[in-house]
């Protein structure tokens, strides 16, 4: 594998913040960003991907690679849960069972926006219809990971009250991250088609910021992930195991799938991150609020204190090489 | 009077209101970003950022008689979610 | 009236973030900015509006226009509360009727910077001392809402203590956006006098940033207003009614007025929707702590979630239309 | 000892806080942002950005003498401008 | 069941947890932010930006058992750093 | 002295935003900037200022005068605190005088920041390796005003348990606000060997809002200092003359180093900003925690409420003036 790509990535101001929020754990420093300043970074990276990602669709459109991608992307975030599901099954109940396999079939946004940052670095072009992928991506996992519960556990949930299904739908597609990028997604395309003068005087704050803004909100989950570091004795070395080896394996179905659809490198290496990012944002909430009974420490810190920091660290290059390899070259 | 402190986590908040208006009490107060320890383990408010969120405390004065049909539509949440609930004396200052 | 204007407001950033707040009260999401990341941006906005007009203060001077334009704006800030009072009396108590009064006759500061944004894109210049006269709107409509309440309703006031003038005058003059706002406005002009190299580096952050932020804002004003839709039916038709059609009545009288001073479309443009804009901010507050018998969740339910939204969505295309039907063609 | 919970608008605080120190209380703490409901309906903190705030919970730990000073000087706040006062009994750890 | 309301600087707060864990309370809670008065001064969030920070405001419910243990482990820090302990009855709603 | 580089540096943006503040206090206004988000300002700050002083000193290297200027500024932050301790002494217990030793051997991030920018109104170039020696002299003082309580009045704490000696080394080098300033001026310098392509995504955060953030915050910094004025009556005449004639005292120290390591004007002002500031921030923060027994609102009400202002309004022009007139005119 190309080790100057992760050598690039690891020295890029993103992960290098990303690793100072660690040290400072590590070494016992009171640096802590507080709440609710990282909620204003989250909310801030979703609107300006968002709307970068429609001002892109809207001059790409909605032919070609566009229906497909999306179509295997959504395909991914309901099969990924069930062959997770199996393999976990192995060792848990029903409960926890579904809800690590829910997370591992969703997405996480900033690992994505971090794999759009390595792509500029690199020059590399991708398309603004990944974006909608993004945003699809995150609530079929939700719907597939309860179904689980209720397939796989319904004799030990007796008093549990039946699911109220209208609360958890819209949980699952009208919670804030999906409703903020969606929208914002939708705003980008219509401001693109009828209001292109204002498109300009967003970009300052949508566009100029991005990078800074994203560099410093990794400063916070480095911190956040480093103190989930520490949850990991309990969860113990088969689900440290299953961070890493799950994202792997799901990032050569990724690498396949986006061969099969003829993906160019750039939106290749985003399918790849989709398929093999976790999700600690959406997911963990919607499990928390519907399956009470799966122990949050567990997924959380899965996604968040392992795959979250292999993804941004090594991951990203490393599928990059993935891209490299198995796509055919463009020449 | 009484004075009824809940402490459970924010997303299961609407819940408890409900509870508490559906009980007759005649008011409540509520403080987000708890943090804490109980049963479940540690809540902080790192996890703020992605909808998770921690803590709150409710607090609800309330007459006597009140308090049965709180705890029919308290102690449910509580027993499947977690969190604690207290009763004290209190009389108008 | 102009329908390619009302489309081209309904399709610019601002208001359709504003949409998107609404639609996530509307449907339910758990979409918020927490508090005080509001009161960032709205902290921001009037520093920077008040920054801006200040540099343009400076290159225009207070020549022409200006001060009988200031003038005629205070003058609407004493003359809406006492007719908006007439006619509310007709329906409501003297301490409703006077805290509604006083709202009107003052105006919205995130309104008139939405107008700025509209004359933007629509390429018609405005000047820096509209936003002086934005500043000394907020605060007569104050002291005229607590006259009113003095002399409408003295009788059933036996134990109120004797109203605290300093403290109200202080309310009404030195709230924080008056002197956000006016400060800021003095500070840009005496940076664009005496420290002109300084102004260039300010500028990345008081105008680049400007329309994302209010885009961003916006969005929590949605969810806000929304919020707020709900009290309306505590209020009824005819507080509704009144939310709409005073807005329309003020901004005929603002228009002539306009035609009267000689004003460029894009200043009277922005006199009108001073004129036709309510405060849900300085006024509330301060009707709120020394009109304590009237109930702010009609005045602010008013404001907020009728005229505010009504403004900015229909209400600044419309002023326009009426501005270019009454103002003389300046070819 | 007694423990005094004050809740009431935070536009009010500092009439509050001035009745307290009148008193002769020997400390008082105080949390913001307190949302909640009562004979006056629903308080949010979502009209912060504006000024109006949300409501303050006020703890006084004080000797009994000092209740009726500071009855007398928070009653005609809350009379006025809502919000509610309780007492109860406390002792130091 | 007893309730315990500790009020003291946020900077002595992983002491102050650490004492509660020591005396084994079956859980506290934490809210930050408290502002207040004291035989100390003035505390108020202004200085948050710098690390100082304000008061916060421990809850813990516990049998009476633990108060002894509990007692020991935070005196010697109300003692030295300021900061208030109270105790009163609570029972499960 | 220059009586126009004073006026220049009263009418810069970030000085009367900070009047501003002060003058909201005065006059009563309720104008804050609730909290958390003065701590994004200083967060933000401290980190765009680290990184910009590694991106410069990546290009100057540690040649030069680099390693002897903060040798120099080392050593200026472990003797400051024991003359400034002889002198308190002749006043004071030896808790409260070694505290406010240990904050004035400190530095002040904002004075040092707002001295920057007004250098580069000046067009006065200056190095990077200056944020290096801004790091390195927040922590010394700490530890120097810890040795003086412990030789100074060991007769006195009895009962206090023995100094926990690694907290308090972490709090003196790993508090957030050295962390930050570290961490940042590393990945600067790392990224711009590196990575020099993601620089300039970097800037317009890092850079280009910097001038803006700053006013920002100093609007608060105002308010807060303005605040702390009213405990000066506590503190009485003699704290507040050492506050303002130490800091005097030492910026003449400084001048006369700095024309010893020949520096160049720009680098000679920071050096000597750095001398005449008063930390209140990192020290306030570690001596509340390890010497209680001294009286913080002494420590931070002198170096927030007079020294800081002091250095702010007329501090940074006069010392400019001094380094004018001190140093060998380049020409
Ligand atoms: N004994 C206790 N005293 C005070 N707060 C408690 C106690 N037990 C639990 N809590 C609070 O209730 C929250 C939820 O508890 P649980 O989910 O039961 O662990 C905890 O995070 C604490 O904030
Ligand atoms: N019975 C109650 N229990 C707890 N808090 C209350 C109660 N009644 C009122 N409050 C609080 O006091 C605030 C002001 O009350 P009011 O203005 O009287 O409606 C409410 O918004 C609540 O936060
Ligand atoms: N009598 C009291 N009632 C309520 N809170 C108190 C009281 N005394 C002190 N406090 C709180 O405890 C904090 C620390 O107190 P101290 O350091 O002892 O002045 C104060 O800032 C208050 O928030
Ligand atoms: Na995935
Ligand atoms: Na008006
Ligand atoms: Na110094």
């Amino acid at each position: 594998m190309d080790s100057s790509l992760i050598l690039q990535n690891l020295l890029s101001p993103p992960v290098l913040f990303f690793f100072l929020g660690v040290i400072a754990v590590l070494v016992g420093s009171d640096l802590e960003i507080p709440s609710p300043l990282p909620k204003l970074f989250s909310l801030y990276l979703l609107l300006a991907i968002g709307f970068k990602g429609g001002l892109e669709l809207q001059h790409s459109g909605l032919g070609g690679q566009v229906l497909p991608t999306i179509a295997a992307a959504v395909g991914m975030s309901l099969l990924v849960p069930v062959y997770s599901f199996l393999l976990l099954k192995l060792r848990f109940d029903g409960f926890n069972a579904a809800a690590i396999a829910a997370t591992y079939g969703s997405i996480s946004a900033v690992t994505f926006i971090t794999a759009e940052g390595f792509l500029e670095t690199q020059k590399l072009p991708f398309d603004g219809f990944m974006v909608a992928a993004l945003a699809l991506m995150e609530s079929p996992a939700i719907i597939v990971g309860l179904l689980l519960v209720k397939l796989a556990s319904p004799q030990r949930r007796p008093d549990a009250k039946e699911m109220r299904w209208q609360e958890l739908l819209r949980e699952a597609f009208l919670n804030s991250s999906v409703l903020l990028l969606v929208g914002s997604l939708v705003i980008g395309l219509l401001v693109a088609a009828y209001s292109p003068a204002s498109v300009a005087k967003m970009l300052p704050f949508s566009e100029q910021l991005f990078y800074g803004a994203l560099s410093f909100f990794l400063l916070d989950m480095g911190i956040v992930a480093a103190q989930r570091i520490r949850d990991l004795r309990e969860a113990g070395a088969f689900l440290v195991g299953f961070s890493i080896l799950m994202p792997l394996f799901n990032s050569l179905v990724g690498v396949l799938i986006s061969r099969g659809l003829g993906l160019e490198p750039g939106n290749a290496l985003l399918f790849v991150v989709l398929c093999a990012s976790a999700s600690y944002i959406a997911v963990p909430a919607a499990m928390r609020m519907t399956v009470p009974e799966a122990n949050p420490s567990l997924y959380i810190s899965m996604a968040l204190g392992v795959t979250f920091p292999f993804n941004i660290i090594v991951g990203i290059p490393l599928y990059m090489t993935l891209v490299n390899t198995f796509l055919p070259s463009p020449g | 009077m009484k004075r009824v402190d809940l402490i459970l986590s924010e997303r299961e908040l609407d819940a408890v209101i409900k509870a508490i208006d559906a009980a007759g009490a005649p008011g409540y107060s509520v403080l987000k970003h708890v943090t804490g320890k109980g049963p479940h383990g540690l809540v902080s408010d790192s996890m703020d950022f992605s909808g998770l969120g921690a803590n709150a405390h409710v607090i609800v004065f309330c007459p006597e008689e009140v308090l049965p049909k709180l705890r029919q539509g308290i102690q449910p949440l509580l027993d499947y979610y977690g969190g604690v609930a207290f009763v004290a004396e209190a009389e108008a200052l």
